[in-house]
């Protein structure tokens, strides 16, 4: 298990009862004592966090386009996406894409 | 006085610096007043739309008044530029934009601002600015803002800076996409998103400062709480401004932006954002 | 429709509520337009100086015309707020704030928002929104900006939000206090800051979200970088809302906030920030 | 010694050459091993970083009136004031406060 910070802004907290806030969160996953992965993590949030309408954030294996993956501050692109390794105390957040003006 | 952080150069840079305004809504508003305030040379604002009694709320750049003519919002604003500053020269483009008015629009201003509402002008526009490899890039200054929630960062402003297809290479599905008619949206947030776009297209018209380039800036207004974040560099692999792009500004002519991001304005009817009550 | 995160209810308590706009410059120009655009019931504007041209970069509320006229700047930013909202019921105090108008306000508004661009009336309207044991405290929400730095938080919102005096007990020496005429300051940077106030007053008249009371937001436009820190909880030995006050709404009538915090306007002559070329 | 990062703010960064930020900036005046207090490190900063009118900074034994101190985001004064105590990796702000307008 790893205790991770989870966020959920620009309306995505609609798919969480509302939460935009979810500390101390204890996500398994990882499988076989390796370290979690997003990849892992995106299914744990789906099964554990999200309430409904899971296909606006998941599509496929990964989150649904338009949605921005954060850890600690830093787009998961830049620390490798879906193969992106967590540790304890580390802040995820998802957030979708806005274009109202 | 200049101001020192601007300084002489930075300050003959801003007046002779052309800067675009797309879209005069919630967003348009503030960064239109505050660049004509700000003395920036030349403005072209455009927007195909009337204004409308029901977006004043956070439209503030209009008038009840402009409202009751059904003014187009393009030509309101430009009248409430030309009152604060005479010495700026506006230009009004009256009608949606479109592949050929984006292309000229990036070729023809130092810095341009989207301030639309929909996604598929969000890709057109970051197309037209950071597409083709003979074309130097165009600066864009992109906010957004839904509910209570504002977004805002810079695109293709730096060689290794992301294009707004270099962040979101696929777009999102429709039913994901909230917009002002759906969820309303606050005006004072608006306008603080507004006031920074117009902040960071001041800086980049001067050259002074670090602008948003590859940095994102969330606001969550309810709470006002205000995070930033770093985001990927530009990527080999954009069809925008990857290495070998699919996407130029002559293609873009050719390229269904409506199908792949669903409609860009609305075609007749009630407004979109009639519905938007704050 | 009514934006969700407001709610029925919280729209008309924001119809029915009362506010206060002490200055309007550079952050009370936002203010005013976005508080008139968002329906608050009634606005009441207050200012002693006339608009003047070297001011228009920052403060878009005016107009040329406005500043050939020398037309007071709160009559000025009536007339706009009525032109974009002639629902809002405007009253305007054409003067600079005293302590009794100061204690007047504080008594009959819903919130009160400090645009002032002095500590002198910082220090005067905080007192009067946070002093006396026996009135209800009225939340003030207060920014600045000067250069390219801006700085805003909401006082004596809670029952243990500080109020100014309790943040700052000493009022700084007046060579310390850089103002616009020694630095200027970014129109756009002080736009943000002032929708950020009209903003966190929306929220406070509409009841919803979660105020700045006791945090502070601090922006540094020039890096584009924005921190919030966590302020000390309003202070038992605080001389305008501590357990046995020296300071009440009815001693501040006495008090010399001038020879405590430096002059609260120019007196004739050149005006204070004429010198702000941006 | 103890290792801090140092931010100037508000117009502070007048006094310290235009200096934004310093960081790790190896900090000593502990005396004695004892802990490093906000008291030391004034005296610290103002040797070792304010390179003109240190009046403008500090008054006294303390920050001038108008500045404000910051430790990892919290008001100072939550810390203890003058006695907080700093350890390795502290962030201490000094924002200088505006009144423009
Ligand atoms: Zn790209
Ligand atoms: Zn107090």
């Amino acid at each position: 298990m790893v205790s991770l910070s989870l966020r959920f802004g620009g309306g995505l907290e609609a798919l969480t009862g509302g939460a935009k806030v979810v500390d101390d969160a204890e996500c398994g996953g990882g499988g076989g004592g390796g370290p979690l992965t997003a990849r892992a993590l995106l299914a744990w949030v789906r099964d554990n966090v999200i309430t409904e309408r899971p296909e606006l954030f998941l599509a496929g294996d990964t989150v649904r386009p338009g949605v921005l993956v954060l850890i600690n501050d830093c787009d998961w692109e830049l620390e490798g996406g879906l193969d992106a390794e967590l540790a304890d105390g580390d802040v995820v957040s998802f957030i979708s894409t806005l274009h109202g003006g | 006085m200049v101001l020192p952080a601007v300084g002489a150069a930075g300050q003959a840079r801003l007046c002779a610096a052309r800067a675009a305004v797309v879209g005069l809504g919630g967003l348009g508003s503030p960064v239109a007043l505050y660049l004509a305030a700000a003395g920036v040379g030349h403005l072209t604002l455009v927007d195909g739309d009337a204004v409308d009694a029901s977006n004043l709320h956070r439209q503030v750049i209009h008038t009840e008044q402009a409202a009751r003519a059904r003014t187009n919002k393009a030509a309101s604003a430009a009248a409430s530029c030309r009152a604060l500053n005479s010495t700026v020269e506006v230009t009004t483009i009256e009608s949606y934009l479109d592949a050929a008015s984006a292309a000229a629009l990036a070729d023809a201003h130092d810095v341009v601002v989207d301030c639309s509402d929909n996604a598929a002008t969000r890709y057109l526009l970051s197309d037209a600015c950071a597409a083709g490899l003979d074309h130097e890039r165009t600066p864009l200054v992109s906010a957004a803002a839904v509910g209570t929630d504002g977004q805002l960062s810079v695109y293709s402003a730096s060689a290794d800076s992301p294009c707004y297809r270099c962040v979101h290479p696929r777009a999102p599905a429709r039913a994901a996409c909230q917009s002002c008619s759906d969820a309303g949206v606050l005006g004072p947030l608006v306008g603080a998103m507004g006031a920074l776009q117009a902040l960071e297209a001041v800086k980049l018209c001067a050259g002074i400062g670090r602008s948003l380039a590859g940095r994102l800036v969330l606001l969550d207004g309810l709470d006002l709480s205000i995070m930033t974040v770093k985001l990927r560099k530009r990527s080999e692999d954009c069809a925008a401004c990857g290495s070998s792009p699919s996407i130029t500004r002559a293609s873009i002519q050719a390229y269904d932006y409506e199908g792949f991001a669903g409609p860009a304005h609305d075609r007749g009817g009630a407004p979109v954002d009639a519905a938007c009550a704050l």
